[in-house]
């Protein structure tokens, strides 16, 4: 055969619906990836009404392991392309996503990603999607803690690096573009001791103090952030992660005003308890799987094997989400959806937030931006 | 100058913590000559065992004696295995010291890979006594408790491995066997037995460092161990292969460096700064700090 | 011993360079062209569509299967230049992984950001990864034995470092930089095009065995043959070890860069792991796995250990491990244990390598030949 | 004669694919030295580290080597020298990275009182140079370390390779008079080319030649008979090369 | 040809070379005798460049390679052996020869030349073999060989180099009685043919008697004598720290 052909997704209306999905199945994400593929599996049966089948085609699922690493997702995903998939979605990563996201493109294959955060997705091109949310709805929420924000002072602590950046620069839009002072204070991802910054915080008395932190030191650094009376001396908003998570923030839990995308009981529309009903407790990342499984169907239901008409299904469409109303905004495939503010209460493991406020979807929209590819 | 003294106090504790990651590691890597990359899951193993035996094991607990029995559950767990390791894998790989690395990069794969399949990638809430998550009041400065102790210790670990060199034999039977086994053992010893009790003392160390690592970052994770290792070998070798009193300065050098950096400078530069040190302490000084001349 | 052996490099099992070694009999005169039929084999390889089921996703010239081997054949030639300094000259570097990463990260910049043309990219990556080599490596190579491995390691973890805190939003920190493909030739992009990525890095592993084949039974290689046991004497012979050294790295770090440049077409993109220390340790250890100092061991080993790493991830979530009971399918699903439990077992079972399997098999042809030759 | 010390039986050992001793067979007398002699790589060390089990990895050792009773191959090292078998290898191995105190003390054994006075009395030298590094030391001074370390423990038997070795004629002659003394107490099996000394010295003598023992008996009757000595050692034990007197220090020197 | 201008070598305060002041002829054999610790192999590794003087010059051909590094002083003619045989263990005794070879004519920095192609050079190497006696083990691992046989390859990788200034770190250690004679030829053929210098330390007296046009003594680092054989062995300090009564 010639090295050059590649399988052909099959025509003809019996054949099945091919969905490749490309995520953390081991390595450090592996958990949220678990989510994921729960949600998913949850989505698919409700948007199949438990058939499993868009008109008479079933849909056939074929899950990689990416390990978090972008190389190996690269390599599957163009596995999967070559034979005949013609939807992917998963991408547990952001750096995952973004490698992935032009060979869909370059392949003209639909892409949605999933609880990869980074906002560089939207708008990354024509054939991705994506079915989380990004870092900017993290921070207009955020903003919704502070009253009118001008004249405020808001410092951002973030980690060094391209979540770290995104983060700082959309404060600096949201919050300090509606008449905020915005300082930020950087450490390096690795950093182990946390005082230095902490003691930086507290000589900036900020009225608020945004955090963007992930990884397996966030527990450290809000330990110093509490010894060293941060977080009693200004409102500190972050972002409330998975429920494993909830007990390492210990004593600072309380103390801590958290903007979440979800978490258990954040809503209650038909979806979730459709996924409750499957994955028992819900956490953070389930949503994602559900919404992506949700818009696969509708890409092919529309589309059948055009991905053009998938995209063109997808774009402008609403739909009732686990979150509850989600649109996919036509512009640059942002996925408008509610989000919350959340408090955390308990001790010792058993932890349980619940929401103070929940924002609509055109409340959290982040700006429109221009299509890349 | 509150926050000089913050810093300065709180930099000892990172280098104490470093210290106490580095000792075995030194002991290890100067004495034996293995360059000993699953370090790290001796480290992983004590913390998890220790973390394991507060939630578990009778009379063991969060806090108090309690707390005490864990940790000392933890370091057991980490000298075991650390045995097993050098019995079962090192030892029939003396002088061929690539293999050896070979191995042990393949346990700190492995190793890590298993605790994460056992107790899965998330951080687990480690197990503490409440005392630890204070702080403490000193000339205007609140200094964590957790750092204090890290402190403590690593000055009883020093103490106790520079009596265990200065006191005993070991240490110089081990130089001898690392430049040529056989006429160590033609002069009547069994030179296999004291390098099985390095990797103990080393694996001990370790799994010492596991168990207040955890205590200090309030949680246990797979990835933990190794994620410390890389600035354990700067230090040991800032310091000086096999010298635990040099590892002893190269912490302080690198804790305090990069506190006060990270401080005063911007972020990042701290970690560049730790790593220039070395380039520029190796380049100066190839042997490290203490380190002995290797040739005549 | 009058001298002390300075304790700390960890010179290779050191066998004699296949090309130095004293040439006889009917074998060696074959010999000599066995490569060029495996490059051919290699080269035709993608026409063929058998399945090879559990080996491989697809039949052989499936994208994915043709991705796959791309991968491997890059860190066969890696493997190869690295062993350039670890297995024939005994220099053992942590750092070599940025200059990998220079070539990944330049082409990936050059292209993205600067918008260059692919060609001037690749010059100028693999010409500045050469340069880089040059400069640190004589700064490094002041020192040597561990002390050298740690200063390698130390600007290789500066270079970490600066593409973890991206600068200038240049290389995208932790979330890696795509590559841009507008400005590149179709015959590279898409999936129907892998097969191309396939031949590139077929070549790129052609031209770095040629190159430490060549250079290794040049004269350049006997005296680096010569570092490797015994420097002073090198020195009293009259050669200067530092300058021999220092070709051996900046040569070795420019096959590094090249490799980069083809890797970033390949993958796509540069994300940070590639800058880590890691990642030069696993060169070493895929050097170790083939046997250092030989013509194909360390090829093999590199191509071997990226094809279990890829596939371990598929064979973690294959059904038969998930039939397993818990105690064992949990740590099997985890590709780090397979892989690393894998090592472990080569050293025990291949020691020397896996070259040094047709070594260890010569007995046993020896047997066979014997009442044959005895009339 | 009495019950020899030491036996060996057929002693063969081959090392990587080289059949160096093929069946070697040889007594020593349980008092007075016995040399072994041949020329360069007939096998003398490897004979000695096969007593010793210091056989390099890969080699294998065929036959019986006893001890009074009981059997020497197949018991670890250590346990052989403990059980007062000293060991003087032929490149000294003395541990470069050591002082020379350092040194002396691994030689220490619990139990057993170290005879320190007795090799400060042989080699002063150590005693001054206890500070320095062994690795730094002269030829010779690593040599006096290497003899002086096995003589701190008794033994019950001694075996020496090439002590002379690289050693100035006047230290020759120290060194001489030293396994002299030391031979009135403990059985020597010496290695050692230098014929002056096997003349002084040796009462026994083992003669190696092409893997095998080529000739046994009284040494002094060897070294009397030129045309014996000739044609086994290729020298005669009166010509230049190693007729008494000044040349006493001929050929053989040191490392 | 070779001086030493109080030539000095101070580790802290001990001196372990001591003003040595030298000067040798060109073709001259001299050999250097003294106890163990003399010095002697520490004053080969200063004129080797090998550790550096603390004090003093060394002079070549009249001009100072005091400051020189290792290689540029081999490469202006100076050769040597050392007292612990250092050969190249895992390559094959010949390739051992070759490497010294090639290292002599210079031109090493060649990429893509197949070094086994050079006949020149394996034709040399395989004379220098010869003339030792060691074209039989020239396939052996040179780390393999009995501790007489790597002597006697250290001659080879000497001659190999084809140096002006020899210096011979006690060549017979270790050979078995029976080659001294024949090493004796070799080198006193070396000499002869064109000419060469020769430094040489050697226990062995006869061998120097043989060979030396002069002696020099070493004792603690500084020079005892430096004269005729006949002269330096008449002298009474040299039997008294030397020589000691015959066995
Ligand atoms: N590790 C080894 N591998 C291969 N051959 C070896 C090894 N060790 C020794 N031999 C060979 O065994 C033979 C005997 O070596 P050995 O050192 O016993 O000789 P010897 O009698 O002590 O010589 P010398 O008088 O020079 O010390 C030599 O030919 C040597 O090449
Ligand atoms: N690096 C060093 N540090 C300290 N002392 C040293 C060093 N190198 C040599 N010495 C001392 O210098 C003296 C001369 O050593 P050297 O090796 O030159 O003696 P030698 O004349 O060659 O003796 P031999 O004939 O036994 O080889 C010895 O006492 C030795 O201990
Ligand atoms: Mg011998
Ligand atoms: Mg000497």
């Amino acid at each position: 055969g010639s090295p050059q052909d590649t399988a052909s997704g099959g025509g003809d209306s019996a054949a099945p619906v091919k969905v490749g999905l490309v995520y953390s199945q081991s390595g450090a994400l592996a958990s949220y990836g678990k989510q994921y593929i729960e949600g998913f599996r949850a989505g698919l049966e409700y948007a199949t009404k438990g058939t499993n089948k868009v008109g008479d085609r079933t849909i056939e699922i074929t899950e990689v392991d990416d390990a978090g690493d972008p190389a190996k997702a690269v390599s599957a995903a163009k596995d999967l392309i070559g034979k005949g998939v013609k939807i992917l979605a998963g991408s547990t990563a952001s750096g995952v996503a973004l490698q992935v996201a032009p060979i869909a493109a370059q392949n003209k294959v639909l892409f949605i990603s999933g609880p990869a955060a980074t906002d560089a997705v939207t708008g990354a091109n024509k054939y991705t999607f994506r079915s989380g949310r990004q870092s900017y709805q993290d921070v207009v929420t955020a903003r919704s803690f502070i009253g009118d924000p001008s004249g405020k002072k808001v410092v951002v602590f973030a980690q060094d690096g391209a979540f770290g950046d995104a983060n700082e620069a959309a404060v600096k839009t949201v919050i300090g573009g509606a008449g905020a002072t915005v300082s930020s204070v950087r450490a390096p991802a690795s950093a182990t001791e946390f005082t230095p910054f902490a003691s930086q915080i507290k000589a900036a008395k900020p009225d608020l103090l945004f955090v963007a932190w992930a990884g397996t030191t966030a527990p450290a650094m809000w330990q110093t952030l509490d010894q060293q009376g941060v977080l009693s001396s200004t409102t500190v908003v972050t972002g409330l992660d998975i429920r494993a998570s909830w007990p390492t923030f210990g004593a600072a839990g309380n103390k801590i005003s958290f903007l979440s995308h979800y978490f258990d009981g954040a809503s209650d529309t038909e979806a979730a308890k459709a996924l409750k009903a499957k994955v028992g407790t819900v956490d953070l990342f389930h949503p994602d799987g559900f919404a992506a499984a949700q818009m696969v169907v509708r890409a092919a239901q529309e589309g059948g094997d055009d991905v053009d008409k998938m995209v063109t299904a997808l774009e402008g469409w609403s739909f009732d989400g686990v979150k509850g109303p989600m649109t996919v905004r036509a512009e640059d495939h942002a996925l408008l959806q509610p989000m919350y503010q959340a408090k955390l209460s308990g001790s010792g493991t058993d932890f349980t937030a619940t929401a103070q406020k929940s924002l609509t979807g055109d409340e959290t929209a982040p700006p429109v931006v221009a299509m890349k590819g | 100058m509150g926050t000089v003294i913050l810093l300065a106090l709180t930099g000892l504790g990172l280098a104490a913590l470093y210290f106490l990651v580095a000792s075995g590691l030194s002991l290890v890597f100067g004495l034996a000559d293995v360059l000993n990359f699953a370090h790290g899951l001796f480290l992983g193993v004590g913390a998890y065992a220790t973390w394991w035996a507060a939630g578990n094991l009778p009379g063991a607990g969060p806090d108090g004696f309690g707390f005490v029995l864990a940790v000392a559950f933890g370091v057991a767990a980490g000298t075991l295995v650390a045995v097993l390791v050098e019995l079962v894998l090192i030892r029939p790989l003396y002088s061929r010291t690539i293999e050896q690395v070979l191995v042990t990069v393949g346990l700190s794969l492995a190793g890590v890979a298993l605790l994460q399949a056992t107790w899965g990638a998330d951080a687990r809430p480690f197990p503490r006594p409440e005392w630890t998550r204070g702080v403490t009041g000193i000339l205007g400065a609140q200094v964590p408790n957790g750092g204090l102790l890290l402190i403590v210790a690593a000055v009883l670990v020093l103490g106790a491995l520079l009596a265990f060199l200065q006191w005993t034999r070991y240490g110089l039977v081990i130089r001898a066997g690392v430049e040529n086994r056989e006429m160590v053992t033609a002069l009547g010893i069994d030179v296999r037995k004291s390098f099985t009790l390095v990797f103990a003392i080393g694996g001990a160390a370790a799994a010492l460092a596991g168990a207040l690592g955890g205590v200090y970052f309030g949680t246990v994770s797979p990835g933990q161990g190794s994620s410390l290792l890389i600035f354990a070998f700067i230090v040991v070798v800032i310091g000086g292969m096999g010298s635990v009193l040099g590892s002893a300065y190269a912490a302080v050098a690198v804790g305090l460096l990069q506190q006060f950096v990270n401080y005063y400078g911007t972020s990042g530069l701290g970690d560049i700064c730790v790593v220039g040190l070395l380039a520029v302490v190796l380049l100066l000084r190839p042997q490290g700090i203490a380190g002995k001349v290797a040739t005549a | 011993m009058t001298e002390v052996k300075s304790p700390e490099v960890p010179a290779p099992p050191a066998a004699v360079p296949a090309e130095l070694a004293p040439e006889r009999g009917g074998w060696q005169r074959v010999r000599p062209f066995l490569p060029l039929v495996a490059l051919v084999v290699a080269a035709i390889l993608p026409y063929s569509t058998v399945q090879l089921p559990g080996v491989f996703e697809g039949p052989l010239n499936s994208p994915g299967t043709l991705q796959l081997l791309a991968v491997c054949l890059i860190f066969g030639g890696l493997a190869a230049g690295y062993d350039l300094l670890f297995g024939r000259t005994g220099m053992l570097s942590f750092g070599h992984a940025l200059y990998f990463a220079a070539g990944v990260y330049g082409t990936d910049i050059l292209v993205t950001k600067a918008g260059l043309p692919l060609w001037q990219a690749a010059l100028l990556t693999v010409t500045g990864g050469t340069v880089l080599a040059a400069l640190l490596g004589a700064v490094a190579l002041r020192t040597v034995g561990i002390a050298f491995a740690m200063v390698t390691l130390a600007f290789a973890q500066v270079a970490a470092i600066l593409v973890a805190r991206d600068f200038g939003g240049l290389t995208g920190g932790e979330e890696g930089l795509p590559l841009d493909v507008s400005g590149l030739p179709d015959a590279l992009v898409g999936v129907a095009n892998t097969v191309n990525l396939y031949w590139l890095a077929l070549a790129y592993l052609a031209l770095v065995v040629l190159v430490v084949h060549r250079v290794s039974g040049s004269p350049t290689g006997r005296v680096l043959a010569g570092l490797r046991d015994d420097e002073r004497r090198i020195g009293v012979l009259g050669l200067d070890p530092y300058r021999y050294k220092l070709v051996a790295f900046t040569l070795a770090g420019g096959l590094a860069s090249a490799g980069g440049v083809v890797y970033c077409l390949i993958v796509g993109g540069a994300s940070p792991h590639i800058t880590s220390s890691e990642l030069t340790l696993s060169l070493l250890v895929m050097v170790v796995l083939g046997g250092p100092g030989t013509r194909w061991g360390p090829v093999l080993g590199g191509i071997l250990y990226m094809y279990l790493d890829h596939r371990l991830t598929a064979f973690g979530t294959s059904d038969a491990v998930d039939a397993l009971p818990a105690v064992l399918s949990r740590p099997l699903s985890q590709p780090l244990f397979v892989l690393g439990t894998i090592f472990i077992l080569a050293v025990y079972f291949f020691p020397g390598g896996l070259a040094s399997l047709t070594s260890r098999l010569t007995p046993l042809r020896r047997a066979l030949r014997l009442p044959s030759s005895r009339p | 004669m009495l019950e020899p010390v030491l036996s060996v039986e057929g002693l063969s050992v081959r090392i990587a694919g080289l059949h160096i001793l093929q069946g070697v067979s040889f007594t020593v007398a349980p008092t007075g030295v016995t040399v072994l002699l041949g020329r360069n790589g007939v096998g003398k060390t490897t004979t000695l580290r096969a007593i010793v089990g210091l056989t390099p990895r890969g080699g294998e050792v065929r036959g019986t080597i006893r001890m009074g009773a009981q059997s020497l191959l197949a018991r670890p090292t250590y346990r052989l020298v403990r059980g007062g078998l000293g060991y003087v290898p032929e490149d000294r191995c003395v541990f470069a990275g050591l002082t020379v105190a350092e040194n002396l003390r691994l030689a220490e054994r619990r139990g057993a009182t170290p005879a320190y006075d007795k090799v400060f009395a042989l080699f002063p030298e150590l005693q001054r140079r206890a500070r320095q590094r062994a690795g730094s030391l002269s030829g010779g001074q690593q040599q006096m370390l290497a003899i002086g370390r096995v003589l701190l423990n008794d033994n019950r038997l001694l075996l020496v390779d090439e002590p002379t070795k690289g050693l100035a004629p006047k230290v020759v002659t120290e060194v001489t008079e030293v396994l002299e003394r030391v031979a009135e107490s403990v059985p020597v099996l010496l290695v050692e080319q230098n014929l002056a000394v096997v003349r002084r010295l040796a009462r026994d003598a083992v003669v190696l030649a092409a893997g095998q023992v080529a000739w046994t008996g009284d040494a002094q009757e060897l070294l009397l008979e030129t045309a014996l000595t000739k044609s086994l050692l290729g020298v005669g034990s009166g010509d230049s090369h190693h007729g008494p007197g000044r040349a006493a220090a001929a050929g053989k020197d040191a490392h | 040809m070779l001086a030493t201008r109080g030539l000095t070598w101070r580790i802290g305060e001990v001196a372990i070379v001591d003003g040595v002041y030298l000067d040798l002829e060109p073709g001259e054999f001299l050999g250097v005798i003294g106890p163990n610790g003399a010095g002697k192999t520490s004053l080969f590794n200063l004129i080797t460049g090998l550790r550096r003087a603390t004090e003093g010059r060394i002079l070549l051909d009249g001009e100072d390679i005091t400051s020189l590094p290792p290689h540029r002083r081999a490469r202006l003619g100076l050769g040597r052996t050392f007292q612990a045989s250092s050969v190249f263990g895992s390559l094959s005794v010949r390739e051992n020869v070759r490497l010294a070879v090639q290292a002599h004519r210079g031109g090493s920095m060649k990429l893509w030349r197949r070094a086994a192609a050079d006949r020149e050079v394996a034709a040399a190497a395989d004379a220098a073999l010869d003339r030792v006696g060691l074209s039989h083990r020239g396939t052996a691992l040179a780390g393999t060989l009995a501790h007489g046989e790597k002597r006697k390859l250290e001659i080879a990788l000497l001659l190999a180099g084809e140096p002006r200034v020899m210096l011979l770190d006690e060549p017979m250690a270790g050979v078995s009685a029976e080659d001294v004679p024949e090493l004796v030829t070799v080198i006193r053929s070396l000499t002869g043919e064109s000419g060469r210098t020769v430094l040489m330390v050697e226990h062995h007296m006869d061998v120097i008697l043989e060979l030396a046009d002069r002696i020099a003594v070493m004792h603690h680092g500084a020079l005892l004598a430096c004269d005729t054989p006949e002269t330096v062995m008449a002298n009474a300090t040299v039997q008294e720290a030397y020589l000691g009564e015959s066995l």
